[in-house]
């Protein structure tokens, strides 16, 4: 596991017995996490994978600080999250884009706020309107763009941020198979070469192995770890040559019978 | 019983003569019951009489005129004051000992086209002054802002009725009456009706007239009647010394004795109205003043 | 920025800090307030001159005898009634004509410079029209606060409708909805937060009016007594008459925190 | 409810037919105020009394000889001026204290009260101290103007912070976006519309202000002029100052409905 | 083909060379559909599959009267669409859910639209959210939701006006796989024992081969219809089954490649 190699520096990202519960009205409170222990290490990929409302974003907001957790801690950097901590980008579920501003300008957002040096963010936003395939759009409204597009320009606010560690909520659930790809690919390119980390919620399996270095099964609420597997399939991938892939084929498996479970 | 509203221009001294009537059961004897409604000026009140809203207003003679005008038959009932009631104060350490001292200098009103306007107007162009350009007339509302202007300084000197006149004058070495209008003979406070009411309602306004003339006679026989009524309309007022003035005051010449509008005080009326409105029909005495009770 | 965690709930405590936080919040309220006070008398009693400013205990020694008299109550509930019933009437016809209005644009367009016009117009200056139309009674002093508040109504109304989200307003459509149930289950619901924030807004608009209106001609509420303490340069009265109109603006300002509070338990 | 196709861009004409749309409307607002002032004439020559009403023509001969005397301008431009000035400074003032109250909610419930109660108290009693504090010139009635529009502005504001999404909040803590990137990229768009909606509420308290204003000290202005033909019971010198105040709050209204085009491209 | 059958009545739906155009400032309109002819017949279930973009959103918008296209016609039920039609029903890409409605008054929406019985409505709506799987959040706000669980409020709502013809855009794009085939079994039942006709939008080749009828492929902007596929595959489908099946991998297979021109 890739964590062996990091055990001198602190984990990016850390859940020590993590417990989160809502609050309700005229009932005890809604357990959501349940004693969740994780640890993502530098330049790691995890992947997460679960049923529909078993806590994973949940968990993403309490990595990024907003969420308080009821019980146990979150750790970034070996340091407790209690406001959200620096260079971790967050792309939400829902795409949040600001209705105000244009495709470009919404990307460029996470330009200004992680620090881009104001003279190179119009070629960085350029560059990446490019990636993401939205040429001919940078100045459209998000009002006026496709849910799949609405989506890869959150995606590309969060590449724009250039994050360390970068939680991402289903980045590519509103995508077709092969932009979906592309995406992927770019995201494995960003990855790679800056060595950030990881930790991305998903509900495509082969999605998932395809990617990530490790894969996390979720159970349904309240959210435990069910299982947790190596993705010990070599780099770089070819996403075609995997679905002939044993080792592949095995784990997509595997991950499918421990969600099927009854839980 | 019948009600009978009376709209007043302001708390002002020529409500007394209704309290009076009021409180001596005047009203009450003769089968009327009175209520009366607060004005922000003259004008509105007259207005409020022109609508039909009230039965009777307490205000200056100009109403009458006004609404005789424009034809709507402004009449007067009784005549409750014979000469003017306002006076011009400024600061004590101000220099200015007579309206012909405030050249170039600015003079607090009430509002623009009331009574001070116009007053002021007419007694400027009678000290060979004019209104417009010798001096700046700021409409600047009643009492408490016209004495906060005196304070601050942003006015030279403004007009003040009773009993703003007695209160402010009681704060020793503050101000100083510049110029005393209440010598000048003017209906100053009239009870106005028009004459839609009158056709409608001839005994209501007979029982009216007749209370309130009568309220009059009694105030000139006795001022500890007037006092009373002085206690009762300005409650606000407890300083035995202040009562004390106003009601000497107000009893010296201010209330019309009979109830009838001199010949002097209308004079003064219409020349001051033609003065600020050169294009005003004129209207006769006849036109305006109803014969006092039988 | 951090005071609003508005999307931290995730932890048990939240629940019981609710109840407990009432009375921190009227504490402070009320501190903050016994704090003006106290540099009001100070200041009366030093700086300035108490015949502008009065002093609270001054107020305060009038408020219980009008109390006692019994004018208090008489007064207040004038004012009380005459801006209630306005603000109220506002909301019944200033609301449905923004609707109405918002979904018909064109007869907006159409209307819209009149209606700023009528609203720019500075209500004393049409006492004389109030008067004719409305007598002198309270019916003239509620359409004075009726007439300062439903403006804010219909322009609120209307810039809250426009905020609408489009898919809900599709969706509709797409079920033919009725433009009954579109407006009741939609649109109105939608713009609770633009019809709060012109309550707040009219709540002091209507004392306001109420009070111009009994300047024009009335012999009680507050307004009048104000005023006529004024002609008498009675400072204490005017403060303590101005001091039951903020009671009041105070008041039903919390009455609406607390309706919004059961209104809109879904934010 | 079908006026408000909002969301069926989807054919290429939309675009032409804006551009024709201009005069349309300009046409129907015209008529809609020639039929007015037509019903006008005609039921003050026949239905009710001129003495109440005036007559639009004989309002009109009044303006032409105001205009011919310079009058006109004179009075128009003081009162623009007071009424500008203080709906800009209450605009400049009121966004940031209403942004900073509702991202401080703590201190917001703290001065609620106070400012309500400010807010409802009728500037007409307060001349006095507008006169000690600020004089009769023109601030004055810039103040007077401001007291009036300020508390729109804040308490719209306010209101309208409480209803940005949840998630654009998120979003910035995420980034740990600053203060002032957070009040201009995120709150000040968000609550544009609640800012118009201030700003259409505001023109018309405002020139109510700057003409309760003029009532406290003044020579000039369209209050002061309403006032003095009021005085003389000259009706149509009343409806002459009314009718330019009207025109005013149209202008102004339109001017902001074209600011609200060029600003919110967005929508 | 199943459309084969209902040569007499006028079919459900029908696109006829229908063109839609967006537009632009400073621009030729955006030209999203060119052309597009498709008839869908009564209880056919069609998939439309495309890359991002490409203008399936614009084609349901289009179905459902929200939408005036600048060129050719659509009709529905014989009638063309000018405002929307009657029993129609568009489930949203976006969930739309009304924010101030609990998760069981955003479902009788539906109810209270589609007409059902006024004392019927509580049972269909408890129906519905067991059917859903979100028994115990009848009463919590929709902000207080999972992704997926907002859609599949939504996808109740959608149900509850039982509609003839039913639009769905994406519904099950945020859902993991054992919900989505468990509501894929759902729709299923609801649409043979009812009739429905279904419009069904999804990046899920596998979704689409599994469930539809037909399965037709956009192509990138401007739209056109680069396949219409016949899914010849038995009913009820065994979705374990299905993957092993030569016909449906031989499908999706055609589909993937379709779909990977480079178009
Ligand atoms: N603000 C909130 N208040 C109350 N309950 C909440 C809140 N946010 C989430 N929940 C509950 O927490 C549970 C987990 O939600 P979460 O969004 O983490 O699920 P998820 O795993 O991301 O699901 P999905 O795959 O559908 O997005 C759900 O039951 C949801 O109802
Ligand atoms: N209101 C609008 N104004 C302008 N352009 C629009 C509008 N709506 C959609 N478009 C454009 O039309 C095209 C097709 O959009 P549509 O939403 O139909 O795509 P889609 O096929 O549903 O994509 P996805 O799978 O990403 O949801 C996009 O390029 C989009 O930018
Ligand atoms: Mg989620
Ligand atoms: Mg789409």
């Amino acid at each position: 596991m890739a964590l062996t190699d990091t055990i001198s520096a602190p984990p990016r990202a850390e859940l020590a017995n993590l417990r989160i519960a809502f609050p309700r009205p005229d009932a005890p409170p809604l357990e959501v996490i349940s004693g969740v222990s994780l640890q993502v290490g530098e330049g790691e990929f995890v992947a997460v994978v679960g049923p529909s409302g078993s806590g994973k974003s949940t968990i993403l907001r309490a990595i990024c600080g907003l969420l308080k957790p009821a019980g146990g801690e979150v750790r970034v950097n070996g340091t407790r999250v209690t406001t959200p901590p620096p260079h971790v980008g967050f792309m939400f579920q829902k795409d949040a884009l600001l209705p105000w501003r244009t495709v470009a300008d919404n990307i460029k957002v996470g330009c200004e706020l992680g620090g881009t040096p104001r003279q190179k963010q119009p070629a960085r936003v350029a560059e990446l309107i490019r990636l993401l395939r939205l040429d001919g759009f940078e100045n459209a409204w998000p009002r006026q763009l496709s849910g799949g597009m609405r989506q890869r320009v959150s995606l590309g606010r969060l590449l724009a941020y250039e994050p360390d560690l970068m939680l991402m909520d289903e980045p590519f659930g509103a995508l077709d198979y092969q932009t979906k790809i592309a995406m992927g690919l770019e995201l494995l390119r960003v990855w790679e070469t800056e060595r950030r980390s990881i930790i991305f919620v998903t509900h495509d399996i082969e999605e998932a192995v395809a990617l990530a270095d490790r894969v996390v099964v979720f159970s349904a609420r309240p959210a435990r770890i069910v299982a947790d597997y190596a993705v010990d399939l070599p780099r770089p991938r070819h996403m075609k040559a995997l679905r002939s892939d044993p080792t592949f084929t095995h784990l997509t498996e595997a991950i499918w019978s421990d969600l099927a479970l009854p839980s | 019983q019948t009600t009978i509203t009376l709209g007043a221009a302001q708390t002002s001294a020529g409500s007394l003569p209704i309290v009076v009537a009021d409180q001596k059961g005047l009203f009450a004897a003769e089968g009327l019951k009175y209520e009366r409604l607060d004005f922000k000026g003259g004008a509105p009140a007259a207005q409020a009489l022109a609508s039909g809203s009230i039965d009777a207003c307490i205000c200056a003679g100009d109403h009458a005129v006004h609404l005789e005008e424009k034809g709507l038959g402004g009449k007067v009932l009784v005549a409750l004051a014979d000469t003017h009631s306002y006076a011009l104060l400024s600061r004590a350490d101000a220099p200015a000992t007579s309206l012909a001292d405030l050249k170039g200098k600015k003079i607090g009103i009430t509002s623009a086209g009331s009574l001070t306007d116009t007053t002021l107007r007419y007694a400027l162009k009678a000290a060979g002054l004019d209104p417009d350009k010798d001096v700046q007339l700021i409409a600047v509302g009643r009492a408490g802002p016209q004495r906060a202007a005196l304070q601050a300084g942003v006015i030279d000197a403004g007009m003040f009725t009773t009993p703003d006149i007695q209160i402010t004058l009681a704060e020793p070495g503050a101000y100083k009456i510049v110029e005393d209008f209440r010598k000048l003979p003017y209906p100053a406070q009239d009870l106005v009706v028009t004459d839609t009411w009158l056709k409608a309602h001839p005994a209501e306004a007979a029982k009216l007239q007749r209370a309130v003339v009568k309220a009059l006679e009694m105030i000139k026989a006795d001022k500890a009647v007037l006092q009373a009524a002085v206690v009762s309309m300005f409650p606000k007022i407890t300083d035995p010394v202040l009562i004390d003035s106003i009601t000497n005051d107000v009893a010296a010449g201010y209330l019309s004795g009979t109830g009838v509008m001199t010949p002097e005080s209308f004079k003064t009326l219409m020349e001051m109205m033609a003065a600020a409105d050169p294009k005003l029909k004129p209207v006769g005495y006849a036109d305006i003043m109803i014969g006092a009770a039988k | 920025m951090t005071d609003t965690a508005s999307t931290s709930p995730g932890y048990v405590a939240s629940a019981r800090r609710r109840l407990v936080s009432i009375s921190p919040t009227a504490l402070a309220q009320l501190g903050f307030i016994a704090a003006l006070l106290l540099l009001w008398e100070l200041g009366a009693r030093t700086l300035f001159n108490p015949f502008w400013s009065s002093r609270p205990t001054l107020i305060a020694v009038r408020l219980w005898e009008l109390a006692a008299s019994g004018d208090l109550w008489v007064h207040t509930l004038t004012t009380l009634q005459e801006a209630g019933a306005g603000l109220l009437l506002a909301a019944l016809v200033g609301i449905p004509i923004g609707i109405a209005l918002a979904r018909a644009p064109k007869v907006a367009r159409t209307v819209d410079p009149v209606m700023m016009g009528l609203y720019g117009l500075p209500r004393v200056a049409l006492a004389p029209l109030f008067i004719l139309w409305f007598g002198i009674g309270l019916f003239s002093k509620v359409m004075m606060a009726f007439t300062m508040v439903v403006f804010i109504f219909i322009l609120n109304v209307m810039e809250g409708i426009r905020t609408i989200d489009p898919d809900h307003l599709d969706l509709m459509r797409t079920m033919r909805a009725g433009r009954f149930y579109v407006v009741w289950r939609v649109l109105l619901p939608a713009v609770v937060p633009w019809i709060l924030a012109s309550f707040r807004i009219g709540v002091g608009l209507a004392l306001i009016g109420a009070v111009v209106g009994e300047l024009i001609g009335s012999n009680r509420g507050l307004g009048w007594y104000v005023e006529s303490s004024g002609g008498q340069l009675d400072t204490t009265g005017v403060f303590s008459g101005l001091i039951v109109l903020m009671v009041l603006a105070m008041l039903a300002n919390q009455l609406i925190g607390y309706v919004e509070r059961k209104v809109v338990t879904w934010r």
